[in-house]
């Protein structure tokens, strides 16, 4: 039994700039094709609205402010969510199930090139006594410890990181939405200069400026709007411990993400989630994390992402594709909305509806997100589409 | 708006717990949230074993002086390897958050929720009134200087001219809910005043003098909810939660009229028609609308449909809200008197009616038997309005 | 005693701010948080108004309403604006204070008089709760006339800084003062 | 969306901005009040729960009742567990020279430091033995950067 369904979809970007458009304007742009595309008016149809995203990244104190009118809730059930837009999400799936909203309508928008000292922003996300004045020369260190613990734990090396880093590089090349695609071989990656050992500049996704909006309706609705409706089976999210205690997380791993996807699955009734689901869009802001979500996700066995990786398992024709979309490495991270960016991608596969990278069979997908470093938190969506 | 009223589960809240409001406080922000976590878990006879979820609610970042401040409180907050989310709406956050675990718990999701409020302000120099700056708007507004407190002024200086009402009247709420703060244990600005002490306070902005304002803050509240079979085995005494409504208005607050906040009454509508309440100002027996400002509470009082627009503040001189009145309001002590540590305060307000419905406030009890009750918050550019109806 | 009430000793450990300051283990950390906002085309318009010394305003093609200061949308009918409009700057207070407290609340010299200007639309289909208008600073009038609540409704105009002082922003305009003979 | 748009160069305006205050000041909590203890006198603070050590000092411990933690020194050894060589910050710049950040445990123990190791990048690998340098003892203030760098000892 689906939990709620995805009516519409839309959404401006993502790219490295948006100088023509502030982010009220990019979010309108979102909400109007999202709108459009379901076939609601959201000033009568919609019943609340709810936006993801963090005073820091907007340059405002207490961002929700400039929520509601860009996304049509000026007056009307609104409020912000500080996470990930596929959390933002599961609050949508909760306040439908409890049987008092039919329709929500989910925002999250990004807008990095507003932001002057992104670097120093993520300076202030470190624990201020403990990590912070030590004075870590890059503040995504947390990437290169991972992708350490990842490869003592394994045997993986850095040219598994930069075999996932030209695949999703190449891989974006059929997609319109990625901006940071391009055809990049494995030992250029090998000999370029090195940021955070083991990771280069190849292996560490850049920042786009996005907005998406999701119109989320209650499931035996859906139908009365929309031909392709894309279900929500499961959705689940979780936090490993705070970043006030970020030493405490198990490097290497994402236990939030197997904990989100355990919630996600079961409720999808959901046991073995390779032979129950086509493909799956996942965390991938560093490369190594790619590697580390298969194996949370179930998608691979303990310790074995890398091999099967580079047997060409999880390649766009392979047994099981990931990231068909080429993931955050080749579109880039959109700070809060970057989770709806790969739901966006799964949905548009799932309505067979993704162009050049469409794939042969898909009729179910799984969605994982990441908030990135340092923050321990995922979540996990399991989604079916229209002819499942 | 569309509401079904048929909700899947009945949601009670059974556990509350508080810090210390104060001005300074040695704990971090997320030994705070642990603080008042551990106080509502304790109170509800409960450990970490026996919580599913956690909804977290801070706002704005830039007082704690930490990004992803959400993240950052998580394991204060009880959040290991638990969904934790983050909820806000400025002001609006703290009755946002039990807002928000309610739909945790009543869609099924989980069983419990903690629900912890947190803020500190004193972390920023040389004065917290700096970050009250970044609301504004960015183009618009913050060229002009602007202070916080602007902004309530012109919206204080509004009510005043429209409802007829004085300085000397308006400042009579402070003078309550100072005296009402005598009582609680966790106050900060509690005091026996009188009007001409407000009206002799320091001047900031005309109309509102220092005494017209809540202190600055740091603490954390919590809540522990729970769904009906589960808040049945906890507690003899479950308060549920009956009624909740949310509502943002525009961002161009000087496009519309302040004298009235249409975003309250439309955030109390949904959540009565949800209690099935019709008469507010007959049925609701006690109220902690959020006073951060003294005229704020009037404001509420009337956006809460407890008062006639414009009568909130005849009806203060009668004593009609005071604690032992017609209908109690902020019998804690508010903002004014128990002190204003953002998102920590609203969620304060809905522990007070959680306490006076379990008849657990002791000397802060309210003198009539009460059944049901309401908190509001209110936050961002006057524009969110959030309310929570709770019943025994 | 039948209770003392809930809550039960509170925990906290409050700090004087002398203390403060000598704590063992504080951290003083100085932040870096700088953006450079994209106006978008609304608001850019707007600005590279007031730098020409017009007031813009854009029209809902449905409700009619004039956006001043102008968005993209209209938020009540959620579509694009249409049809821009040049306001003529007069209007009329809604609300003022005095401020003697500057943004980082240290005193200020000279108080300084702040409010909300409902601006003169023609051709806007007036409500009773919603209209153009501009948060700004008011001149000409004295803290009595704010205090006795003369200054509100009263009709004023834009005083705008030289021509070659603007730069494009809100503070092109100097201040609101009253039009001439124009109280009440 | 508008029908207005047009963006010519030179239209588009970006407007500066921040969310600065001039400092803050955090507090170091009811844990790092008692670290701050034995970091002034050159030792390195754990917390025991039960019988686990955890590094660093949280104040309270992640079990099911929240309970409070106590303070204690921990007296090693230590082990740069992960290793990483920054060689550039956050905008690509490349660093004068390249930090060694470790995550830094001890024997036996939850958690750890994130800490600077002082030695050359060509030396340094996981698992590698470490010990703290302090800062002289009238420079120290209770917090963590009592601890000036971590340094390999020799095996």
């Amino acid at each position: 039994m689906a939990k709620a369904a995805i009516i519409g979809v839309g959404w401006y970007g993502p790219r490295p700039t948006t100088p023509e458009v502030s982010f009220r304007e990019m979010v309108f742009e979102a909400a109007s094709r999202a709108y459009a595309d379901a076939g609601v008016d959201p000033r009568k149809d919609v019943d609340a609205f709810i936006s993801a995203q963090e005073d820091f990244w907007e340059g405002i104190a207490i961002a929700d402010e400039f929520a509601p009118e860009p996304v049509g809730g000026v007056l009307r059930p609104t409020f912000t969510v500080a996470g990930d837009g596929l959390q933002a999400l599961a609050h949508a799936v909760m306040m439908i199930e409890t049987g008092m909203f039919d329709i929500v309508a989910v925002e999250s928008h990004a807008k990095p090139s507003d932001i002057a000292t992104l670097g120093e922003i993520y300076d202030l996300a470190l624990d201020p006594l403990h990590i912070r004045p030590v004075k870590p020369a890059n503040p995504l260190f947390m990437m290169a410890l991972d992708a350490q613990a990842y490869m003592l734990r394994t045997g993986a090396d850095a040219s598994h990181f930069a075999l996932v880093s030209a695949e999703e590089r190449v891989r974006g090349l059929n997609n319109p939405r990625a901006s940071f695609a391009g055809k990049v071989s494995i030992d250029e990656i090998l000999d370029s200069e090195p940021v955070m050992d083991p990771l280069t500049r190849y292996d560490i996704a850049g920042f786009a400026d996005a907005s998406v909006v999701l119109v989320v309706a209650r499931p035996d609705l859906a139908e009365k709007y929309t031909s392709k409706p894309v279900y929500i089976e499961g959705v689940g999210f979780a936090t490993e411990t705070g970043t006030g205690t970020l030493e405490w997380h198990t490097w290497g791993r994402m236990p939030s993400m197997r904990i989100a996807a355990l919630r996600a699955y079961s409720q999808a009734g959901i046991g073995d989630p390779l032979s129950s689901t086509d493909f799956a869009e996942v965390e991938d802001r560093a490369s190594p994390y790619l590697l580390m979500s298969l194996e949370e996700l179930g998608l691979a066995p303990e310790g074995e992402a890398h091999k099967l990786y580079e047997r060409g398992e999880y390649e766009y024709d392979g047994y099981y594709p990931v990231n068909p979309s080429g993931g955050s490495l080749a579109m880039g991270v959109a700070l809060e909305a970057t989770g709806l960016l790969r739901l966006l991608e799964a949905v548009l596969q799932l309505r067979g509806e993704a162009g050049a990278h469409q794939l042969s069979d898909a009729e179910r997908a799984i969605v994982a997100s990441w908030r990135g470093p340092p923050t321990t938190t995922s979540a996990v969506v399991v989604l079916s589409g229209p002819s499942c | 708006m569309r509401v079904n009223l048929h909700v899947k589960d009945r949601v009670a809240i059974v556990g509350a717990g508080m810090t210390l409001f104060r001005r300074r406080l040695l704990e971090t922000p997320r030994e705070l949230a642990w603080e008042a976590a551990r106080q509502a878990l304790n109170e509800a006879g409960l450990t970490l074993r026996d919580i599913d979820c956690i909804v977290t609610g801070t706002a704005p970042d830039a007082f704690d002086g930490v990004h992803f401040n959400g993240e950052y409180l998580a394991d204060g907050a009880g959040g290991f390897g638990k969904p934790v989310s983050r909820v806000y709406v400025g002001g609006g956050t703290g009755v946002m958050v039990p807002i928000a675990a309610w739909w945790h718990a009543a869609s099924g999701h989980c069983d419990t929720v903690l629900a912890v409020a947190e803020e500190k302000m004193s972390p920023a120099m040389p004065h917290p009134q700096y970050v009250f700056a970044y609301i504004w708007d960015p183009i618009l507004e913050r060229p002009l200087g602007p202070n916080l407190i602007w902004i309530f002024a012109m919206e204080m200086r509004r009510y005043m001219y429209k409802c007829g009402a004085k300085k000397e009247d308006i400042a009579l709420v402070s003078v309550k809910n100072k005296r009402n703060a005598l009582d609680h244990p966790a106050a900060q600005a509690a005091a026996k005043i009188t009007v001409e002490d407000v009206l002799n306070s320091e001047l900031l902005v005309w109309p509102v003098n220092r005494l017209d304002i809540s202190p600055v803050s740091d603490g954390a509240v919590a809540l522990v909810i729970a769904r009906e079979k589960t808040a049945r085995r906890i507690t003899d005494s479950p308060v549920w939660v009956e009624g909740v409504g949310f509502t943002l208005d525009n961002t161009h607050w000087y496009n519309r009229e302040l004298a009235y906040p249409r975003y309250v009454q439309y955030a109390a509508r949904m959540a009565y028609r949800m209690a099935g309440i019709e008469r507010p100002w007959k049925e609701i027996d006690v109220a902690e609308p959020y006073d951060p400002f003294d005229y704020k509470e009037l404001h509420h009082i009337e956006g809460l449909m407890l008062a006639r627009p414009c009568e909130a503040w005849k009806l203060v001189k009668e004593g009609y809200f005071d604690r032992d009145g017609e209908l109690p309001t902020s019998p804690s002590g508010g903002l004014l008197g128990v002190g204003n540590p953002i998102a920590a305060a609203g969620l304060m307000k809905v522990a007070e009616i959680f306490w006076q419905l379990r008849y657990e406030a002791g000397k802060r009890q309210v003198k009539k038997p009460v059944h049901k009750g309401v908190a509001q918050a209110w936050g961002d550019l006057m524009q969110a309005g959030t309310v929570i109806v709770l019943g025994n | 005693m039948a209770s003392e009430g809930k809550p039960v000793n509170p925990p906290g450990t409050y700090l004087k701010r002398q203390d403060l300051e000598r704590l063992p283990g504080l951290i003083r950390y100085k932040p870096s948080v700088k953006y450079l906002f994209a106006a978008g085309e609304a608001l850019s318009r707007f600005l590279k108004g007031l730098k020409e010394g017009k007031i813009l305003g854009v029209k809902c093609p449905v409700c009619g309403r004039v956006y001043v200061p102008p968005r993209a949308y209209c938020e009540y009918c959620h579509v694009p604006t249409s049809e821009w409009v040049e306001l003529p700057g007069t209007g009329v207070v809604h609300t003022a204070v005095v401020s003697y407290i500057a943004t980082d609340r240290s005193r200020m010299e000279k108080p300084e008089i702040v409010g909300v200007i409902r601006l003169d639309a023609p051709g806007y289909r007036e409500d009773s709760y919603e209209f153009a208008g501009l948060f700004h600073k008011l001149c000409g009038v004295t803290p009595e006339q704010v205090m006795d609540g003369s200054v509100i409704g009263m009709k004023v105009k834009p005083r705008w800084k030289p021509p070659e002082e603007r730069t494009g922003s809100i503070t092109d305009i100097e201040c609101f003062e009253p039009v001439e003979g124009g109280e009440q | 969306m508008s029908w207005w748009k047009r963006a010519l160069p030179g239209d588009l305006v970006h407007f500066p901005g921040s969310q600065e205050v001039d400092h803050y000041l955090y507090t170091p909590g009811l844990h790092g009040l008692k670290a701050a203890e034995l970091l002034k006198a050159g030792k390195v603070p754990g917390m025991l729960c039960g019988d686990q050590l955890i590094l660093p000092p949280k104040t309270f411990c992640p079990d099911e009742r929240l309970s409070e933690g106590e303070v204690v020194e921990v007296e090693g050894p230590f082990i740069a567990a992960l290793v990483t060589v920054i060689h550039e910050d956050f905008y690509g710049r490349k660093l004068e020279e390249p930090q060694v950040l470790a995550f830094i445990t001890a024997q036996g123990a939850i958690g750890g430091y994130i800490g600077v190791v002082k030695a050359s990048p060509g030396d340094v690998y996981p698992g590698m033995r470490v010990r703290p340098v302090f800062k002289p003892e009238e420079e120290r203030t209770g917090a963590i950067t009592d601890i000036a760098y971590w340094e390999p000892v020799a095996d």
